[in-house]
């Protein structure tokens, strides 16, 4: 299973994703550049955290309008594996490949810290993770306050749509607690805390990492069925 | 744009003392170094270059006392920073830099292009920088006045090291009536690279080109390292001109392309030299005076923001985000495309020629014609006066014994006080995480960065004591090494080298000198037992509010190696049980 | 909606002894300088908002056309 | 003054195609209802601008007065 992590101009996260990866998970993964137009021959698409274009405008604004954009549109749509944490949530929101916005955090402040969140099992990001397990991520971001309109936030709920809630406190004013959510289909799942901060012992917190197994499980899974 | 005085009017009106030239050193520049009236660039490049700021014409006498070499020091004082060898063929790169007055005036952009310079000076050197640290010194924290300054502060330091992608580890707060009206705001970048990629900033080779890459040039911080070298006053209109505004962004994608050109191209590279204070002057003068070339720039190619620049004010902007390239003849377009990728301009602006004279050309004129070293090294040494304070020569030591009757209720006290207490209200607004290398963040003794690919780890801090210092000069100036070398080493590591900013007020004040001599024979002597070189800093003098000088403040940043970053030792108690040593005197 | 940033605002105006302020909304505030002879304005201003300068899920926006001096 | 978010701004609005526009500056709006029988408009708008929206190292300002609807 081979991975592609976006670099847009301004993303600081790439390098996090990638090692995640790379050094932790022995995954195939390689870098790709917002220029590039084309995402044949990859299985799954990493969307970073970060400042894409300095976060001017709105965060995630100007990203939408990248070269690569319409291939991570079309690649999503065929219903292939979509993860943005952090800048990559916000640029997926304001791409329209997840619904309703990131808006600046309650507090008015950038926060770094580390935050409890109930999992929800159900998505192929989650898998292998207990259903409302309660796990500890980092996240570090201004803008995270997840809003989208009564309607929407309905359609969130009844399609079992919410990967992650904040669990206890919620740091940023999200509205029912959300952390992330994955599309209708539930191939893009787009979230503001960062799995890939949390993979190894000696940082203090693997609590992310089995969403990156998840990925790769169900990887297998498609490659099994599509090989017989 | 105004009409510009002719020598001769400058000669008689005398405006150049407003930009902080003696009459002094004009009449020495006119008569000694020139032999002619220095007409109004001329002029404006002695005042900046002449400037404390760039020349340390005042604190030389007393940085000579730092030990600044031993057999790990690859690069001492004298380049963007300086370098330590860390085996296998890599080295860690530091350096701290003041940006006290632009953040007085303005903290959030002060405190933004106080990050964004240190890094630059950091990756000029060829190295990515991996963690950032700070040193702030705040009023008591009551008055409103002083809540803005630190909260625009540290959003400055957060703002532009979050966007920037580099992890604040650690630093340190404190706050004292004394900084009320002139807050310190220090930082300090770390970075990593492989020995192989280490830069210069020199300009050789007749013919080679000089390029100009980053941002445009605009008539943002005139002036600003004079203004950084003067007493501070309420209200100075003219300081507000040289408030910078930093753009983060942009200097991501500088950063990006400096970094791939210096670790994949460098043998298209002769030198690289980032514009800090007093902009493309003393960039391009310090690149041709360290390897005693001549220099010809056309200012008409300098890529320019703003209509009508002026010499002068091209000479001396501040603008943020941007570097100087000498680069050798026949790769001026390789270098161009390189820089294109990231959708940066990158414009040759002039030659290195033979001889030694810095010829700068504006709209067909030969607006400036000076040998490079009259800029660079004739700078008058100012010898100064020092008399021991009389709070220290009148001090009855045995009035400040302490007495302590209720242990407890004292301790309760300590913990309640701002600066002992938890910073962490402020640190969580820094990505102190990002690059996920950092095994140990804010809120220890010191931040721990592993270095991937390697067992190894590097420890740093930021450590001083105004107060200290203030009661002994000599003593706190040690007890800020010792106590910057401890924190390194009870996170595990041995501590290899630092860096420092001086912090003090005028040092034309014989007592102020006296501080600043004595404190940095303190450090020295520290730095040698504890064969911890210096081997990059900074000074900041004039830290005054309306007479009123800080405490004398050296802060001292310290990096540390960790061989097996499995050894780590984290600063809090582990397990109930444990034991309890209390170790030394 | 919810605009923390301006009860932010409002309360530190109230807390100086403005209690003539009831209310301050923030919002932002861009000054395009355009051609009219290649496009329409009002056509140019629909098309950047809609593509670009306003997000639909939190902002609205109206706008106002001027000469330039 | 310098402004590096318009000129991200201005650079994506000619990627779109849009070369009708030639600069975009970004500012802040702020929405403000007060209580004229309290103080004098202008006065209050004076004061509330210098004492705390307006930074003028980095900003300046002008306002308009409209009757609430
Ligand atoms: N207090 C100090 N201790 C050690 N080195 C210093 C000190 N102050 C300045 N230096 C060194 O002098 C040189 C010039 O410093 P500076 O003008 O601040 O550099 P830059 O122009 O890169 O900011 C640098 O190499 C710096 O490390």
């Amino acid at each position: 299973m081979k991975f592609a992590v976006i670099v847009f101009p301004g993303s600081n996260c790439d390098i996090d994703l990638y090692e995640a990866l790379k050094t932790v998970c022995h995954a195939e993964v390689e870098y790709v550049s917002h220029k590039e137009t084309s995402l044949d021959g990859f299985d799954a698409v990493m969307v970073p955290g970060g400042f894409s274009y300095g976060d001017y405008l709105r965060c995630g604004a100007i990203a939408r309008f990248a070269n690569i954009m319409p291939a991570l549109i079309e690649f999503a749509k065929a219903g292939k594996p979509v993860f943005g944490t952090c800048n990559g949530f916000q640029i997926l929101t304001e791409a329209g490949l997840l619904p309703g916005a990131l808006k600046q955090n309650d507090s008015l402040k950038f926060v770094c810290k580390t935050v409890a969140l109930e999992v929800n099992n159900q998505t192929m990001f989650t898998s292998e993770y207990n259903d409302n397990e309660v796990i500890k991520l980092p996240i570090a971001h201004a803008d995270g306050s997840y809003y989208a309109d009564e309607e929407t936030l309905a359609k969130l709920e009844a399609n079992n749509q919410i990967a992650f809630r904040y669990h206890g406190e919620n740091p940023n004013g999200s509205l029912h607690d959300i952390a992330g959510i994955v599309n209708e289909q539930g191939n893009v799942l787009g979230m503001m805390p960062h799995p890939e901060r949390a993979v190894e012992a000696l940082l203090g917190n693997e609590d992310g990492l089995r969403l990156f197994k998840s990925i790769l499980k169900h990887g297998h899974q498609t490659e099994e069925v599509v090989n017989g | 744009m105004a009409k510009e005085l002719t020598p001769q009017e400058i000669k008689d009106q005398k405006p150049y003392l407003e930009w902080g030239l003696t009459e002094k050193e004009y009449d020495y520049i006119a008569t000694e170094l020139l032999g002619r009236l220095p007409n109004y660039t001329e002029t404006g490049l002695f005042a900046v270059m002449w400037s404390e700021h760039c020349s340390y014409k005042k604190s030389k006498p007393v940085l000579r006392l730092f030990p600044n070499k031993n057999e790990r020091v690859l690069q001492g004082p004298g380049e963007g920073a300086g370098i330590v060898d860390i085996g296998d063929g890599q080295a860690v790169v530091f350096k701290a830099e003041s940006h006290n007055h632009p953040s007085a005036v303005e903290p959030y952009e002060g405190a933004a292009t106080g990050v964004g310079g240190i890094l630059r000076d950091i990756f000029s050197m060829g190295a990515r920088p991996i963690a950032s640290l700070d040193s702030l010194h705040f009023g008591e924290i009551d008055r409103p006045r002083t809540k803005y300054l630190i909260n625009e502060v540290v959003a400055g330091i957060g703002g532009y090291g979050n966007c920037m992608g580099i992890p604040t580890v650690a630093g340190e707060m404190t706050f004292d009536e004394c900084y009320t009206g002139n807050p310190l705001v220090n930082a300090m970048s770390v970075g990593l690279m492989d020995q192989k990629d280490m830069q210069k900033g020199r300009a050789t080779g007749v013919g080679n080109a000089v390029m100009y890459v980053g941002a445009k040039t605009g008539r943002d911080g005139i002036h600003g390292a004079t203004f950084a070298s003067a007493d501070f006053a309420d209200d100075k209109e003219t300081q507000r001109s040289a408030v910078q505004v930093g753009d983060p962004f942009m200097e991501k994608l500088l950063m990006e392309a400096c970094l791939e050109l210096t670790s994949q191209h460098a043998d298209w590279l002769v030198g690289i030299q980032d514009m800090g204070a007093a902009g493309i002057v003393s960039s391009s003068c310090e690149m041709a005076s360290k390897a005693n070339s001549g220099l010809e720039l056309n200012l008409d190619y300098v890529p320019q923001r703003e209509a009508n620049m002026s010499a002068y004010e091209i000479m001396l902007s501040e603008s943020q985000e941007r570097m100087l390239l000498c680069v050798k003849k026949g790769h001026e377009e390789d270098v161009q495309a390189i820089f294109k990728n990231y959708d940066l301009e990158a414009v040759v602006i002039g030659r290195v020629t033979a001889g030694h004279d810095y010829v700068l050309k504006h709209q067909g004129q030969v607006v400036t014609n000076i040998p490079v070293s009259t800029l660079t090294d004739d700078v008058l040494e100012e010898p100064s006066q020092e008399r021991v304070p009389a709070r220290l020569a009148n001090a009855d030591t045995e009035k400040w014994q302490p007495e302590i009757s209720d242990a407890s209720e004292t301790l309760k006290k300590l913990l309640a006080q701002p600066t002992i207490a938890s910073k962490e209200m402020f640190t969580q607004t820094y990505d102190s995480q990002v690059r996920t290398s950092t095994v140990v963040g804010p809120g220890s003794d010191a931040g721990v960065i592993r270095i991937r690919g390697t067992k190894k780890a590097l420890a740093m801090t930021t450590d001083g004591n105004g107060r200290f210092v203030y009661l002994d000069p000599k003593v706190g100036g040690k007890m800020a090494v010792v106590e910057a070398a401890t924190n390194v080493i009870s996170s595990g590591a041995l501590p290899l080298a630092m860096t420092d900013c001086l912090n003090y007020g005028d040092p034309n004040d014989p007592e102020i000198y006296y501080e600043l001599h004595q404190s940095v024979q303190g450090m020295a002597d520290a730095c040698l037992a504890l064969d911890t070189p210096v081997i990059s800093g900074n000074v900041s003098l004039y830290n005054e509010n309306n007479g009123e000088a800080i405490y004398p403040t050296p802060m001292v940043g310290m990096v540390g190696l960790i061989k097996d970053v499995n050894y780590v030792i984290p600063s809090f108690v582990q397990t109930a049980g444990d034991l309890v040593y209390l170790v030394g005197q | 909606m919810f605009d923390p940033q301006g009860e932010t605002i409002t309360d530190a105006i109230h807390a100086l002894g403005h209690d003539e302020v009831q209310k301050v909304k923030v919002g932002k505030f861009f000054d395009v300088t355009l051609d009219p002879s290649k496009k329409d304005i009002d056509q140019a201003v629909k098309e950047i908002s809609e593509q670009l300068l306003v997000n639909f899920n939190l902002e609205t926006y109206r706008y106002e056309v001027m000469e330039e001096a």
